[in-house]
């Protein structure tokens, strides 16, 4: 386990960092997603896409430099590239649904090892609504679901996901501050993990059935 | 052909239970004068299309607190607590579309479409009661197409025809609902002659366009 | 019978142009219908729209002056009046599938008594497509169909259309240079006659039942 | 960031056989130098979806006239009499869609919906082998979605990273098919550099477009 929580989102967010292409068009979720934009390398350029109606989203603007009428999916003011686009909401679901978005990463309440997830609604509790994600995760060429490992130390990586689904069987890959997983038809499969954890502490704090092949590697950030 | 009008002239528009679809993603791009104006006239029981229901003290978010919504269509409720309450207490009904399905859903009802097949929610608690159809061996929920009584738009560049300029992320669903009203109403943050606005800068042609107010900068 | 072909169009172009209304946004076909904005009376602002992507359409440009990104639906430059806009294909058909247009003017080959309308084929002779008159028929308010009565002496206006349709029970009004003919649920009222011809001669060039009401007034052109 | 390239860099792009979508209204924002390209290459049997097959000696037209095309989907072919002559004599197969229908199938296609519902066609042969679906009383056809191997594309003014603008009554179906292919190439009248496009001007966002090569003024 991890319990700095703050080194727990910089492992994430490094670490999916690390799987953007250069050239590629991402879609960076809320809250620890948006982190990873921090972690890109020197030369990698990532285009990032804000559901609102932006592609060239640049970071956030100097203090008192704040332009109301440029502002990211969470409402907060943020600049564009000078390679950036604005455009309206059909044009930017045409590009999220229609597959033009290489990644989505979002934060996940549940994920299971079918690529189910579950973001968006924790019933008679928590109901945000689903926003753009069922857009997202349906549409994008990759999903990955960037989150801690668990919750108040209980699994959110499940056999079956409880909550209500947003999205059946989308997910391609989960990266937490103790492991990566890969989906595939067979289940999930244990890709990397991060160096001061073991696969029997991961697969004591996952619910989920685990593929473990031979070498695993130690995850590289 | 100029449509520049006080706004007290648009007040005899606004009626109890009516449909409004109101622009904006968080409260960029909301009209906010003319949501003064709808807490000013007290307009109840409003059916409400729009992304959000925004912050509690802008935008939309400011017609929930005042309660003079009845039932909101939205994608998402999270960043406005007061949404979530009513809807726990059983005064305000709330009806979640995917953001990408509710535009569509719109630009359907604007431009005649009967729907639209989304893959979008198939699988989830969203396709509950909706038709599903296959396409080359791939599920779709059937979508309806939503209109409203009265949009409501916040433009940056408006012409006296109605002719509409968006800045930077403003845009959002505003060219959209101009399509799905049988009036359309914008707030203007600039008002500019006709012929001022290139007419490549018509976001919105100002044929869909009723009524253009002055709004704050 | 108006024999002079150029004093047929002309009638029917001025009836047309009778019936916009101030601020109507008006599309009208190629050919004979295109007359019909030189008839429009001063102080009636009626605004065009060009189905390949433009309102606000304006006259001919002069000799010299064209602009070859500025062109009409048959391909012609034309110009833009100041309040004018232009947009793409899915915009412009949104306009007219989504009734924004008050009136569409067009041609016919036939039409008849349950407003069924055919202008876009002649099975195995003349296959010129549909084009945009599907959609502009089918979405605008009122559909005029603006055309000279009959065809080489033949009728034109039928009981049934025998030409593939157009669009089913969506023409509002018939203009020729003989008549205007309204399109009701029991068939077709005749409105008004042109001066020089008579309900007889009328009856006679014209295959489908026609409703005549006591005061049919003559054409005011 | 660059994508300007130089025309022999995209001759390997096309194989005999494919499948193009080609902007432009009778030929008013087609892509001359493309279409230069595609005869020099002389690649054979490729489908076409389009507006139009335009006139003999411009656009489509020219393509069609030097029997490249084994089928075309458009709205109108009554301005080149070659598309009719090849037509009639089996030589050409021709997919008659109307306007609006067909700029929702390729807008579908692009955009990942399944297919839109339509009241064009309704009672015409258009609707034969469509699927008929009823909503609120009134008939619809379902369309289906197109898609293309290359959209060739022109645009007025274009930065090195591929964000378009589009003149006047070029735009119609260019920033549409610029969705729904593969591979995106635009033929820019003027190349500019990054950043001295509006982002608000970006009609085409270069993320959509593969390559830009410089045409004729």
């Amino acid at each position: 386990m991890i319990p700095n929580q703050e080194l727990a989102k910089e492992i994430i967010a490094k670490r999916v960092a690390k799987e953007l292409k250069d050239g590629q068009l991402v879609n960076l979720g809320i809250g620890l997603p948006t982190l990873v934009a921090n972690y890109v390398k020197e030369g990698v350029n990532i285009i990032f896409q804000s559901e609102n109606g932006m592609v060239g989203m640049g970071p956030a603007p100097e203090k008192g430099k704040e332009d109301k009428d440029i502002t990211n999916a969470g409402g907060v003011p943020v600049t564009i590239m000078p390679y950036g686009a604005f455009f309206d909401s059909s044009m930017s679901f045409a590009l999220i649904r229609g597959g033009h978005v290489d990644v989505t990463v979002l934060g996940a309440l549940e994920v299971d090892q079918e690529g189910n997830l579950a973001n968006w609604i924790i019933p008679g509790k928590m109901v945000p609504g689903m926003g753009g994600a069922m857009d997202l995760v349906v549409g994008a060429k990759k999903v990955i679901v960037a989150m801690q490992h668990t919750s108040k130390g209980q699994p959110k990586i499940l056999k079956k996901c409880r909550l209500p689904l947003t999205a059946k069987g989308e997910v391609n890959m989960i990266v937490t501050e103790l492991c990566v997983l890969e989906v595939t038809d067979k289940g999930l499969v244990l890709k990397e993990i991060y160096k001061d954890t073991t696969i029997d502490e991961i697969k004591s704090l996952t619910e989920a059935d685990l593929i473990i092949p031979e070498n695993v590697k130690i995850m590289d950030i | 052909m100029n449509k520049v009008v006080d706004i007290e002239k648009i007040k005899p528009l606004f009626k109890n239970g009516m449909t409004l679809m109101i622009g904006g993603f968080l409260a960029c791009g909301t009209p906010e004068k003319l949501i003064d104006l709808l807490i000013n006239l007290n307009v109840k029981d409003l059916t409400i299309i729009a992304n959000d229901t925004s912050f509690p003290d802008k935008g939309i978010g400011r017609l929930i607190v005042n309660g003079q919504v009845k039932k909101v269509i939205v994608s998402h409720i999270g960043t406005n607590p007061e949404t979530g309450r009513l809807m726990n207490e059983g005064k305000l009904e709330v009806e979640l579309c995917p953001q990408g399905t509710l535009i569509e859903r719109i630009r359907a009802g604007g431009s005649g479409l009967g729907g639209v097949l989304t893959p979008t929610g198939v699988g989830t608690i969203v396709e509950e009661g909706k038709q599903k159809i296959v396409i080359n061996g791939r599920e779709y929920l059937l979508e309806l197409p939503l209109r409203a009584d009265i949009a409501l738009i916040k433009g940056s560049i408006v012409d006296e025809f109605g002719n509409t300029f968006y800045r930077g992320t403003t845009r959002n669903f505003n060219p959209i609902i101009a399509l799905a009203a049988d009036t359309v109403i914008v707030e203007a943050e600039n008002i500019v002659k006709i012929g001022e606005l290139r007419p490549e800068d018509a976001m919105t042609p100002g044929v869909l366009v009723d009524y253009v107010i002055k709004g704050g900068e």
